[in-house]
């Protein structure tokens, strides 16, 4: 399984029953593969729909249906067509009960950065901001390191999304909670130690006596 | 997913003191069989926000008869004698409010935003003891945002989802105190199978929606 | 003619072909009795709809069809529904070109009380302040005088409706235009001199040389 | 009752230096045949507001591509390259917006608001220049009212009173903007019968439209 999958099959797993969910692009959309349609999940995308299906097979596509990425979806039975004011109001008015989206650095205080690399990217916040500031449950899914670099920071070197601390952080390396008395290390990857993580993180962790390993969704 | 409640387990849902944003205007687009059930129950101490009052023996007249509304927030009480004559008794207290700043108010509430910037008001009595921001040059009333323990919402269609079509002048208040109300509450004229409404005529998504009244017969 | 049906058929001479128009309860409602269809004048109902029609016939009526006093309207082919956020952004905006309403009092600066007399009558503002602040063209429908009190004062002794300058009054004696100037006297009912006129008005008006007779919609 | 427009005479009313709000969202829901007789016509020196600039080829990034554009307020330019590389260089400035406060500043610039009190942006970037306003003990960014010259609209059905309606993703923005643009132009899939959209499918009032584009074959 590779770290991407990984990190999908765990966030899944925070999923509840009913839920409005939003999935960023990228490792995050590939959430809703894990997810059971029994769990009477809507996906929003919030380019303008809630209720997102599956990529439709190759003829059946509609221009007027596309997700946030612009990529051709279907609609579920019950669905609903939402303007933009309205879908912004959804998330910003903590209707949405959770975003899951990447992440280029968290900070200490559990506060996320992954809109802009100043000089290198500058590609917009696009919804990101409103969806960490709004959204009743925020997930980060990103990888833990990049090029050896850890992306678990002390302070943010990035431009932050928000002030608003983040509730969760999933990694190919472990699962962090940011609370009000810091970062603390809930789970462990499979045939990831401790030790590891806390080598991997340039942040300062809070370490429970007890560890598990992460549960990943089938 | 959601069942379907008889309009009385609704009320019960809802204890003295509560707050509850209504919809309708001139009870066109009210719930009637919760408000019914409301008083038949004979919860207290209510806080009503809502365009009007109706009139006796209509809507949210109903609960005004009953003695049932400590307080109301309304744009218009004028068609309703009893609720002007318990204000003036002092048995309700009246915030009125020009309607298209309640139903922003009401939506900033519902939406997350902070409050409205308005015109509407500026040099009248509306304005007493209000904040007052200058933007680009201009004066603008900050108006607070406002939200609910219920928003009691009458819809044409409903489907299991929860997602609700509206008809003609009964929209009014109604897709926006779904965005407001820390419950809500929705009593259709009919509900149909998942798929029946199309996803471009639901105002109210389903996900907003936490119980549908069921049809009595 | 009574003096209603004087205003209104005056009034109504002011709606240009296309016009979106909100109508008063009352006296401003009779104004669309004047109008001719062939005007493609639409008329906005503030509690939801754009495309208001007659009181439909005995039997027809809509449960979820009333203007803004409850009563039972029609809709014309090319109606759109409108919630009252929609509505009020239409007002508020300046989308709607005109705004009839009546009057309780304007004063010298052509200003609007029309919403509460203090002790007496406090039925709220509902949508009238929106209109008199934001309608594109504001014109007063109302009769010159009360009770032997003239209706055009200095100053309201009644609570503003708002700090906006109305745009048009027009009563069973005169139309008056308030300008920067000051009350612009423009025309006499038939049958009525400039001197009744000054001598029904508390407000001081200015009276170019010719004052026309108003002419009256059919 | 409005005639119907060739896209060519559309493009005719925009005089160089204009602003722009496009419907869309990566091109989804865009006026195609109106950003074409742009570019055929070479307005110059443009403001766009949209949501994006799509990509190279597709709705806005024409106008990007074809050099007409020197000022860009969006919330997302990532996936057009060339709108990023232009920025780079200097030849457009970009206004970078979150997207739920874009939208909502073009709704209070068409609904007469004086603007937004958003949480969105509080201690980023965002931030910086920006009045702060506190309601209920709480902090608001102030994010002022956009309006355009001109609003182009993609829509799926119009009537030639001018009402609109969209089809699922492809509303976005295009309701919204109708309400902020000085001159409206809708470019519609089809234009039916006045009467044939059921007014509570009517998204944009056709008093908000000024012109339609007719559909050329």
């Amino acid at each position: 399984m590779d770290a991407k999958e990984l990190i999908a099959r765990r966030v899944a797993r925070e999923i509840r029953p009913g839920m409005l969910v939003n999935l960023g692009i990228g490792l995050p959309s590939m959430v809703a593969n894990y997810v059971p349609a029994t769990l009477g999940v809507f996906f929003q995308a919030e380019n303008g729909v809630i209720g997102l299906g599956a990529r439709p097979p190759e003829g059946m596509q509609d221009p007027h249906l596309t997700d946030a990425g612009g990529g051709f979806v279907s609609a579920v039975p019950g669905a609903a067509s939402i303007d933009s004011a309205m879908s912004f109001g959804l998330i910003r008015g903590g209707h949405l009960d959770m975003t899951v989206l990447g992440g280029l650095q968290v900070n200490q205080a559990g506060q996320l950065a992954n809109w802009k690399v100043p000089g290198k990217m500058v590609p917009g916040m696009g919804g990101a901001m409103d969806l960490v500031t709004g959204a009743a449950r925020v997930v980060v899914a990103m990888q833990h390191e990049v090029k050896g670099q850890s992306k678990i920071v002390r302070a943010c070197g990035l431009p932050l999304t928000s002030l608003r601390r983040v509730d969760l952080v999933v990694t190919d390396l472990a699962v962090i909670a940011p609370t009000e008395a810091g970062l603390e290390l809930r789970e462990r990857a499979p045939g990831v130690s401790v030790a590891d993580i806390l080598a991997a993180t340039e942040a300062e962790l809070i370490v429970p006596a007890d560890v598990p390993e992460m549960v990943l969704a089938p | 997913m959601k069942g379907a409640l008889k309009a009385a387990a609704a009320a019960e849902m809802i204890p003295d003191g509560a707050s509850l944003m209504i919809g309708g205007f001139m009870a066109v687009g009210t719930p009637e069989r919760i408000i019914d059930a409301i008083v038949e129950r004979g919860v207290r101490d209510l806080t009503v926000i809502a365009n009007d009052t109706a009139m006796p023996g209509h809507g949210i007249g109903k609960l005004i008869t009953a003695g049932l509304v400590r307080r109301v927030v309304a744009s218009h009480i004028g068609l309703n004698p009893e609720t002007q004559a318990k204000m003036i008794a002092g048995e309700i207290a009246c915030e009125l409010v020009p309607q298209g700043t309640l139903i922003e108010r009401i939506r900033a509430g519902g939406m997350g935003l902070g409050g409205v910037l308005t015109p509407t008001g500026l040099g009248t009595e509306v304005e007493e003891g209000k904040q007052i921001v200058e933007v680009e040059g201009k004066r603008f009333l900050v108006e607070t945002p406002l939200k609910a323990d219920f928003a009691l919402i009458g819809a044409w269609q409903a489907d299991y989802v929860g997602n609700l079509a509206y008809l003609l002048t009964a929209h009014n208040f109604n897709p926006i105190i779904a965005l407001a109300g820390a419950t809500v509450i929705a009593e259709p004229e009919a509900i149909v199978p998942v798929g029946v409404i199309p996803p471009d005529l639901v105002k109210t998504p389903g996900v907003l929606v936490d119980h549908l009244i069921v049809r009595e017969s």
